[in-house]
C-alpha cells in the first residue's frame, strides 16, 4: 500500500491547509509573518469552537443550525448581566454557558422527544432565539464589560486567548470523542441508530448530550466574540451556522453522520480563515473573494473525496 | 512598520465599510475611491458584511498589510471600539466615516448625523400631512446603529406632536422586497395612513410600489432616506414626496481627502459634518 | 395514490390544514381586517415566491437533496434578466433568457451532485456563495432599475381580479403535482429519494433525474425572482438573502422528510402560506419587530410537533 | 421439565396485517429450538417481541418461570435474551470491538473513559472462541458480509445470555462458516444455553436442533421434536399443501448463444469468460469473496470494468452502462435486497413496476389501471403475501420482498436474467415457486445465469455450473459430471478460502 497516499487521505484537509497557505505566501509576502498567522488563528478560534460543537451533532447525524443566533443570544445575555445587573463578570460568563446548553438541550428535546428533524428544530431555534436576543438588547449593543471579560478577547505575550480557549476545547472534544463511552456511542448512533438502539445505547441521552454540547461551544463562542468586540451585538454572528458546517464539512465529517473529528474540523475552520485573510491581503475585491471562496470550497470537497477514494480503493486492494 | 507598500512608496489608506451589498456603501466607496485615484493614493476596500467579527478581522488584515491610515465605517459603533484601539497601539491614524465610534483615538470622524436626518424627515412629513394624522414607520434591520439613530431622531418630532399618531412601526429590514410585502399588510390593517417615513429608500420604494398597487398611493405622503439614484427619480416623478440625502459620495471622498490631508502633516478638524439635505421635487 | 397511503397521507396534511385553519380563525378573531377578500389575496400573493421557490425545494427534498443555493440564483437570474431586459430585447424572450439561466445554474449544482457526487448541501453551499458573488460583480453592488412595462405585467397585473404571481404560482403546483403523480420523472424523483443505490440497479436514469431535479429547482427560482423584479420595477443583487431557508422550512412544515422519498407538493403549498400567515399577521396585528421572529419560529414548531404526534398516532 | 421460555397467546397486529394470532408454545431450557414457517409467517416477529424490540397485542411470556414484559432491547438483555436479527446490525465505519461491544464497553477512571486495551483484549477473546481472524481494530465495512454475520455472533456470546435468539444466521454465511456456527451452537448447548433458531434451510434443522415449532400464516400450527419429524412433513405443515420437489429438474430446450463474455476484467475480477445459451441456466459458485458479484456488477454496468468484451447474440454491446444493458434485455437482481433493490416507502406496486415504466409509457406519463392489472398479475402469480397493492414493501416478510423484486425483473421480459443470491432468506415454498419460474423462464429462451452460496440448489437447477476463486473462474462443470466434492475442490483449493 502507498504510504504516501494514506497519509494524504488521512490528512488531506491539513493538506489543503498547507496548500492554500503557501499559495499566500507566494501572492503576499506579508502573509507568512508570524503576526499574521497568529492573526489568522486569532480570526479563525470563535468559528472553530463553535465549528467543534456543531461536529458533535453531524456526527450524531444530525445538524445545529441554531448556533450563530446562539452565539448572540449568549454574548448578549452574558453582557447584560454584567453592565445591568451587576453581576461579577466570571459568574455571568458560567451563566451564558449554562444558557447555551440549556437551550442545545431544548433543540435536543424537540429532536428526541417531539421527533423533529435536527434541521428544522434548530432552524426554529435560530429564529426564535435571534428574536429573544433583540427582545432583551431592545435591538442596542451592550457594552461596558470591564477589563476581565474583554481580556479573553486579548493576548498572552502574543499568543490570542480565543487561540488558547480553541485549544481547551480542541483537547476535551478530542478526548469525548475518541476515549469515552458518549464519545463512541455519538459515532455509533450516526453511523447506525437501529444498531445502536438495539445495542441498548441511550440513544436520547447521547443526542442530547451532542446538543447540549453544540449550545455549550456556541455560548462560549458568544463569550469570545463578545469579549473581542468589547460589546454585544444583537445582529452578531448572522449566518455562522453556515461557516461553522462548511468548517465541519471541508474537515472531513460527513453529514449523513458517523464520521468527524474536531481536529478536522479545526482545520477546516483555518482553511476559511486563511482563505479570508489570504485574499484581503492579496486585495482581491470584496465580491470576487464571494466567487473565489465558492469555488475553492467546492474544489477543496472534491479533492478530498478524490483522496479518501483513493484510499478506499487501496485498502480493499 | 506602519510605511505602506504601493509599488512608488506612495500612500496607501485601508478602507472598511460595512456592508457593500448595498448601494449606499457602494456609492461610499467609489467616492472614496474616485479621490484616491485623484490624489494618486492607493485605497484597499475590505468589505464586513453587517457583521462586526467580520469586521474586526478586516481591520486585522488592514494592519497587517501596513496601510498608512484606517478609513472606517463601522458596522457598529461599540464593535469597532476593539479594532480602533489596535489600530491606536499600532500607530495607525484612524477615521471614521458615516457612523463613528463610542471611544478609541479617531482623528477625524465624517458623517451627517442620523439623529438629525431622522427629525429632519420627520418635521417635513408632519408638515406634508397637514400637521395632523396617522403615520407609518418602517424601520430598518432592528440592532442596527442606522435604524437606532434615524427612528429615534424619527420619533423625537413626531412624539411630541400630539396631533400625529404612528398607527404602525415594523421592519422591513433596510430591504425592498419586505418593505412591499410589510406595507402591504399594514395597508390592509390600517384603512386611514396620511403618511410613511422608511429609515432608507430601499423600503419606502417597495412601499410605494404596494401603495400603487392598492390605489392608495395618492392619499399617503412617502419619506425615505438616503437619496439613492432609484429614490431620486422617483422623488422627480412625484412618486415619492422626499429623500433625506446624506451625499454618500461626498462622505467618502471628504473620508478620503481628510485622511491624506493629515498623512501630508496638515491639522484637521475632529468632526466633519457633511450636510444634510432634504430631495424634494 | 389511492387507500391505505392516502389515508396517512391525508392525515398528516389535515394535522397541517388543522394548524393553518386554527391560525386563521383565531387571526380572524383578533384583527377585522384579516380575513378580507384583499388580504386573502395579498397573502396568497406575498406567498407565491416562497411557495414557487419551495416547490422547486420539494422535488430536491425529495430526491434527498437539497438546494442552498436558491437564493443567490434568484439574484443572479434576476439582475441578468434585468439588464438583458434594458438591452430592449423582447421580454418574452428575456424571461426565457432568464429561466434558461436559472435551469443552467440548477445544471450546475445537479452536474456537481449527481456526477462530481459531492453530498447536495455542500454542493449547493459553494455555488450559493459563489452566484450571490457573481451577482454582486455583474451588477456592481447596485440594483438594476427601469423595466418595460410588458415585464412589470407578470407581477402588476391580475386576470379576473386575481393577481397575476398568484396564476404562476398555481400553475407551477398543478404542473408540479401531476409531474410527481402522474409521470415516469415522479416516480423516478420518488425512488431516488428512496434508495439512490437501488435506483441505479434498478436501471433508472438516476444522473439525468437528479440534473432535472435540481434545473427545474433554478428555473423556478428564477422564475420566482422575476415575479419579484417585476413587483418592485427592480433587480437586486441582495435579493433573495436566506430564501433558501424559508423554502426548505415551507417544504419540511408541508410534512416533507429531509431524508428523501416521502413528501408532497400540496403540503409544500400549505407550509407556505402557513410562513405568510405569520408574517402577514405580524404587521397587521404590528407586533413589535422583536417579537416577530420568536413567533414565526415558535409556529412553526408547533406546527412541526402536531406533525410529529399525528405521525406517532399511526405507528 | 424446565422451561426457558414459555409463550401463551400471543397476538400482534400491524395495519393490515394480522401478523401473530394467538402463538403459543414452549422452550425447553438447555435446547436448540428452531422455528421454520414460510416468509411472512411471523417468526421474526415473534421473536422482536421476545427480546423486548417490539410490544406484543397480548398474552404472557414466561422466561424461566417469571412473567415477563420487557421494555427494550436492553432491558432483555440485562435478563439474559440476546438476539442477532435477521438484517445485519452494524455500524459500518467503527471497529469491530466497538461493534461487539457497544453499549457494554468496558470503563476506567471512574467510568469515564473506554478501556481501549481491554476492550481489544476481550474482543480477540472472543473472536478467538468462534474461530474468526479479524483483529479487534479492523473497520467493520472492510469485512466481508459472512465475516460481519460472525461478528454479529460474537455480540451475541459476548452478552453472556441465557436464552439466545437467531433469526437466519446462516442466511449470508458459506458452508465453512456455518460448520463454525454449529460447533458454537452446541458447544453452548453443553453450557446450557438455550439457542431459538430460525432458517429456511431445512438440512440445518435437522442438523442441529432438538425441536420444531412451525409457524403458518401467524399461527402455531404444529410442535415436535425434530427426530420425530421428516423434512416432507415440516414442509406440508409449513405450506399446507404438498410440494413436489424441491429443484424442480426444467427440460428446456438450449439454444443459440444469448450472452458471451470475454476476458472481464474489473477491481476484484479477472480474465472472466463465459458464455449462456438461451434457454439455459448457468449458475456461478464459488466462497463468499470470490468476486462473483463483483464480476456480475461490471457486466452490469454498475462497478467499472477495465478490460474485456461482451457479445448479445453475437453483436458487441457497450459495457458500463446499466440503462443499456436493460434496454438489450438484461434483467438483474442484485445481491443486498435492502441495500441494492428496495424502494422502501413506496408502494409494492410501485417497488415491482419501476424499472418498466419507460417501456410502458412512451410520452412519460403514466396510466394507473395498467399498473394496477400488473401488479395484480405478478402478486398472483409469485404468491406474493402482502395485505394490498399499496403496501409499503417495508412492511413486507424478506421473501416476499424478494419476490417484488423478481417480479420487477420478470415483467421487463428479459432474454438474460441474472439472479445473485435469488433464494437467500427465502423458504421452501417460495423457494420451489422461483425455481420453477426460473425453470418456465428457461423454457421459453431465457438463458439465466444465477449465483448462489448453496450448491445443492445450483446442482438442482443448473445445466451448467463454473466456479470462480479469488476473482478468476477456477473450473466449469456440465450438470452430469458436477458434484458437490468437485465443485468445492475448484472453489476452494489451493489458496485459502476466504
Ligand atoms: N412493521 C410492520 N408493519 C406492517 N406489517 C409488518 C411489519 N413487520 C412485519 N409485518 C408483517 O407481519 C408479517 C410477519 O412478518 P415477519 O417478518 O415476522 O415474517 P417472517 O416469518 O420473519 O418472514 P421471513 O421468513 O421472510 O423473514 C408479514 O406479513 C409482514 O408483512
Ligand atoms: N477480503 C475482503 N476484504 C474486504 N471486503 C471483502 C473481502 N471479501 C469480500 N469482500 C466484500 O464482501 C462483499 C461480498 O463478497 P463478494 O460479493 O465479492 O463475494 P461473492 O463471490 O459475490 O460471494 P457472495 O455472493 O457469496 O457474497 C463484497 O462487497 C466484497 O467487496
Ligand atoms: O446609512 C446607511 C444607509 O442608509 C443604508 O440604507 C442602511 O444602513 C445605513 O447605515
Ligand atoms: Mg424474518
Ligand atoms: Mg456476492
Amino acid at each position: 500500500m502507498n504510504r504516501v497516499g494514506k497519509i494524504a487521505a488521512k490528512y488531506s484537509t491539513l493538506l489543503i491547509l498547507l496548500g492554500l497557505i503557501i499559495l499566500f505566501s507566494l501572492l503576499s509576502p506579508r502573509f507568512l509573518r508570524f503576526g499574521n498567522l497568529l492573526n489568522i488563528v486569532d480570526q479563525s478560534s470563535m468559528l472553530a469552537i463553535v465549528a467543534i460543537g456543531v461536529t458533535f451533532t453531524i456526527i450524531s447525524g444530525g445538524i445545529d443550525l441554531s448556533v450563530g443566533s446562539l452565539v448572540a443570544l449568549t454574548g448578549a445575555i452574558s453582557a447584560g448581566m454584567i453592565v445591568n445587573m451587576g453581576v461579577p463578570a466570571p459568574i455571568a460568563m458560567l451563566g451564558a454557558i449554562l444558557l447555551g446548553v440549556l437551550i442545545g438541550l431544548v433543540n435536543g428535546g424537540f429532536i428526541v422527544f417531539g421527533r423533529l428533524q435536527p434541521f428544522v428544530a434548530t432552524l426554529a431555534m435560530m429564529a426564535i432565539a435571534r428574536g429573544l436576543t433583540l427582545f432583551y438588547t431592545q435591538g442596542s449593543p451592550i457594552s461596558g464589560l470591564g477589563d476581565f471579560y474583554t481580556a479573553f478577547g486579548g493576548t498572552i505575550g502574543p499568543i490570542p486567548v480565543t487561540a488558547l480557549v480553541l485549544l481547551f476545547v480542541l483537547l476535551l472534544s478530542t478526548v469525548i470523542l475518541q476515549s469515552t463511552p458518549f464519545g463512541a456511542h455519538l459515532y455509533a448512533l450516526g453511523g447506525n441508530e437501529e444498531t445502536a438502539r438495539l445495542a441498548g445505547v441511550k440513544i436520547r441521552l447521547v443526542k442530547l448530550g451532542a446538543y447540549a454540547f453544540s449550545g455549550g461551544t456556541a455560548a462560549l463562542g458568544g463569550i469570545l466574540l463578545t469579549a473581542r468586540l468589547w460589546s454585544a451585538q444583537p445582529q452578531a454572528a448572522v449566518g455562522l451556522e453556515l461557516q461553522a458546517i462548511a468548517a465541519t464539512v471541508l474537515g472531513g465529517a460527513s453529514l449523513m453522520g458517523g464520521a468527524g473529528t474536531s481536529l478536522g474540523t479545526v482545520a477546516g475552520a483555518l482553511i476559511m480563515g486563511v482563505l479570508a485573510n489570504g485574499l484581503n491581503l492579496t486585495g482581491v475585491s470584496s465580491y470576487v473573494q464571494q466567487v473565489i471562496t465558492g469555488t475553492i470550497f467546492i474544489l477543496a470537497v472534491i479533492l478530498d473525496m478524490w483522496t479518501k477514494r483513493q484510499r478506499r480503493e487501496k485498502l480493499q486492494g | 512598520e506602519g510605511q505602506g507598500e504601493a509599488a512608488d512608496g506612495g500612500i496607501v489608506i485601508g478602507l472598511s465599510v460595512s456592508t457593500l451589498n448595498n448601494p449606499f456603501f457602494v456609492t461610499l466607496r467609489d467616492g472614496a475611491q474616485d479621490a484616491a485615484d485623484l490624489l494618486g493614493v492607493e485605497l484597499i476596500v475590505v468589505d464586513s458584511q453587517d457583521d462586526p467579527a467580520r469586521e474586526a478581522s478586516n481591520i486585522q488584515d488592514l494592519i497587517q498589510r501596513g496601510v498608512d491610515a484606517l478609513l472606517i465605517n463601522p458596522t457598529d459603533s461599540d464593535a469597532v471600539v476593539p479594532s480602533v484601539q489596535r489600530a491606536n497601539s499600532e500607530g495607525i491614524p484612524v477615521f471614521t466615516v458615516d457612523r463613528g465610534a463610542s471611544s478609541g483615538d479617531v482623528v477625524a470622524h465624517v458623517a451627517s448625523d442620523n439623529v438629525a436626518g431622522g427629525e429632519m424627515a420627520g418635521e417635513y412629513l408632519v408638515e406634508a400631512i397637514g400637521g395632523s394624522g396617522s403615520v407609518v414607520e418602517l424601520q430598518g434591520i432592528p440592532g442596527t446603529s442606522a435604524a437606532r439613530d434615524r427612528g429615534e431622531g424619527f420619533n423625537n418630532i413626531v412624539g411630541a406632536n400630539s396631533d400625529v399618531s404612528v398607527v404602525a412601526a415594523q421592519t422591513a429590514n433596510f430591504n425592498r422586497t419586505e418593505g412591499l410585502n410589510v406595507f402591504q399588510n399594514i395597508l390592509q390593517a390600517q384603512s386611514d395612513i396620511d403618511g410613511v417615513f422608511a429609515h432608507n429608500d430601499e423600503m419606502i420604494l417597495g412601499a410605494i410600489q404596494a401603495a400603487e398597487a392598492a390605489g392608495r398611493a395618492d392619499d399617503i405622503v412617502f419619506v425615505g432616506f438616503d437619496a439613492v439614484d432609484d429614490a431620486v427619480a422617483a422623488v422627480e416623478d412625484g412618486r415619492l414626496a422626499a429623500t433625506v440625502a446624506q451625499r454618500p459620495e461626498e462622505i467618502g471622498s471628504t473620508g478620503l481627502r481628510t485622511a491624506v490631508s493629515y498623512l501630508q502633516g496638515e491639522t484637521v478638524e475632529d468632526y466633519i459634518p457633511v450636510a444634510l439635505m432634504l430631495v424634494t421635487q | 395514490m389511492e387507500s391505505r397511503i392516502n389515508v396517512r397521507l391525508i392525515l398528516k396534511k389535515f394535522g397541517l390544514l388543522f394548524a393553518v385553519l386554527f391560525l386563521m380563525a383565531v387571526l380572524t378573531g383578533l384583527s377585522p381586517h384579516f380575513m378580507t377578500v384583499r388580504n386573502m389575496l395579498n397573502l396568497l400573493l406575498q406567498a407565491s415566491v416562497n411557495a414557487i421557490i419551495a416547490a422547486g425545494m420539494t422535488q430536491v427534498i425529495l430526491t434527498s437533496g437539497i438546494d442552498l443555493s436558491v437564493g443567490s440564483v434568484l439574484a443572479l437570474t434576476a439582475v441578468v434578466t434585468a439588464s438583458i431586459l434594458q438591452t430592449g430585447v423582447p421580454v418574452p424572450l428575456a424571461v426565457i433568457l432568464g429561466l434558461l439561466l436559472g435551469a443552467l445554474l440548477g445544471m450546475v449544482n445537479g452536474f456537481l451532485v449527481a456526477i462530481v457526487k459531492i453530498p447536495a448541501f455542500i454542493a449547493t453551499l459553494g455555488t450559493m456563495t459563489l452566484a450571490r458573488g457573481l451577482a454582486l460583480s455583474y451588477s456592481g453592488g447596485r440594483p438594476v432599475t427601469g423595466l418595460p412595462e410588458g415585464f412589470l405585467a407578470m407581477g402588476t397585473s391580475s386576470l379576473f381580479g386575481i393577481p397575476t404571481p398568484i396564476w404562476i404560482t398555481a400553475a407551477v403546483f398543478v404542473g408540479g403535482s401531476f409531474i410527481l403523480n402522474k409521470t415516469m420523472l415522479g416516480r423516478y424523483i420518488y425512488a431516488i429519494g428512496n434508495n439512490a443505490e437501488a435506483a441505479r440497479f434498478a436501471g433508472l436514469p438516476v444522473r439525468a433525474t437528479t440534473i432535472s431535479v435540481y434545473a427545474i429547482s433554478g428555473l423556478l427560482a428564477a422564475l420566482a425572482g422575476m415575479i419579484l423584479v417585476a413587483r418592485l420595477d427592480s433587480a437586486q443583487p441582495v435579493m433573495g438573502v436566506t430564501y433558501e431557508l424559508n423554502a426548505i422550512a415551507a417544504v419540511v412544515v408541508g410534512g416533507a422528510a429531509l431524508s428523501g422519498g416521502e413528501g408532497s407538493l400540496s403540503g409544500t403549498f400549505l407550509g407556505a402560506i402557513l410562513m405568510a400567515i405569520i408574517a402577514n399577521a405580524i404587521n397587521i396585528l404590528n407586533i413589535s419587530p422583536f417579537f416577530s421572529q420568536i413567533l414565526q419560529g415558535g409556529v412553526i414548531l408547533a406546527a412541526l410537533l402536531l406533525h410529529g404526534l399525528s405521525r406517532q398516532r399511526e405507528r | 421439565m424446565e422451561y426457558a421460555l414459555r409463550i401463551q397467546g400471543i397476538d400482534k397486529r400491524f395495519p393490515g396485517v394480522h401478523a401473530l394470532k394467538n402463538v403459543s408454545f414452549d422452550v425447553r431450557a438447555g435446547s436448540v429450538h428452531s422455528l421454520v414457517g414460510e416468509n411472512g409467517a411471523g417468526k421474526s416477529t415473534l421473536m422482536k417481541i421476545i427480546s423486548g424490540d417490539q410490544p406484543k397485542d397480548d398474552g404472557v411470556l414466561e422466561l424461566f418461570g417469571e412473567q415477563v414484559d420487557f421494555r427494550g432491547p436492553s432491558d432483555s438483555q440485562a435478563r439474559g435474551v440476546s438476539m442477532i436479527h435477521q438484517e445485519l446490525a452494524v455500524v459500518p465505519y467503527r471497529s469491530v470491538a466497538e461493534n461487539i461491544y457497544l453499549g457494554r464497553e468496558p470503563r476506567k477512571f471512574g467510568g469515564l473513559l473506554i478501556d481501549y486495551p481491554k476492550l481489544h483484549e476481550q474482543t480477540r477473546e472472543i473472536l478467538r472462541t468462534i474461530d474468526v481472524n479479524v483483529e479487534p481494530t479492523e473497520i467493520m465495512a472492510n469485512l466481508s458480509i459472512a465475516q460481519q454475520q460472525m461478528v454479529e455472533v460474537a455480540k451475541a456470546l459476548s452478552l453472556n445470555a441465557r436464552v439466545i435468539i437467531m433469526d437466519e444466521p446462516t442466511s449470508s454465511l458459506t458452508d465453512r462458516e456455518t460448520e463454525i456456527l454449529f460447533r458454537i451452537i452446541r458447544n453452548l448447548k453443553t453450557k446450557g444455553i438455550t439457542i431459538i433458531y430460525i432458517s429456511h434451510r431445512l438440512e440445518e434443522v435437522f442438523t442441529i436442533t432438538d425441536t420444531v415449532t412451525i409457524l403458518r400464516d401467524g399461527q402455531t400450527v404444529h410442535t415436535a421434536a425434530t427426530e420425530d419429524l421428516s423434512e416432507d412433513e415440516i414442509v406440508r405443515h409449513m405450506v399446507g399443501r404438498e410440494l413436489d420437489s424441491f429443484f424442480p429438474k426444467h427440460e428446456a430446450e438450449i439454444g443459440q448463444e444469448v450472452l458471451r463474455v470475454e476476458n472481464l476484467t474489473g477491481e476484484r475480477f479477472f480474465n472472466a469468460s463465459f458464455s449462456v445459451k438461451s434457454g439455459e441456466i448457468v449458475g456461478i459458485a464459488g466462497l463468499v469473496g470470490a468476486g462473483r458479484s463483483e464480476m456480475i456488477r461490471g457486466l452490469m454496468g454498475i462497478d467499472p470494468v477495465y478490460k474485456g468484451k461482451a457479445y448479445f447474440k453475437g453483436v458487441e454491446i457497450r459495457l458500463g452502462s446499466t440503462r443499456e444493458m436493460m434496454r438489450r434485455g438484461f434483467a438483474f437482481v442484485p445481491e443486498d435486497r435492502k441495500a441494492e433493490a428496495l424502494f422502501p416507502v413506496m408502494s409494492v406496486r410501485d417497488n415491482m413496476v419501476i424499472s418498466i415504466l419507460e417501456r410502458l409509457f412512451r410520452i412519460g406519463i403514466i396510466t394507473k389501471s395498467k399498473l394496477v392489472s400488473i401488479g395484480k398479475d405478478y402478486i398472483q402469480r409469485l404468491r406474493i403475501q402482502t395485505p394490498t397493492q399499496m403496501q409499503q414493501i417495508r412492511n413486507l416478510s424478506g421473501g416476499n420482498q424478494q419476490k417484488v423484486i423478481i417480479a420487477r425483473c420478470l415483467a421487463l421480459n428479459p432474454s438474460v436474467l441474472i439472479l445473485d443470491e435469488p433464494t437467500r432468506g427465502i423458504d421452501v415454498g417460495a423457494k420451489s415457486e422461483i425455481h420453477s419460474i426460473v425453470g418456465r423462464l428457461a423454457a421459453q429462451g431465457v438463458g439465466v445465469i444465477m449465483i448462489s452460496s448453496e450448491l445443492p440448489e445450483l446442482l438442482g437447477v443448473a445445466d451448467r455450473i463454473i466456479v470462480m476463486k479469488e476473482g478468476r473462474i477456477s473450473g466449469e462443470f456440465d450438470r452430469l459430471e458436477a458434484t458437490q466434492d468437485a465443485i468445492m475442490q475448484k472453489a476452494a483449493a489451493g489458496g485459502e478460502a476466504s
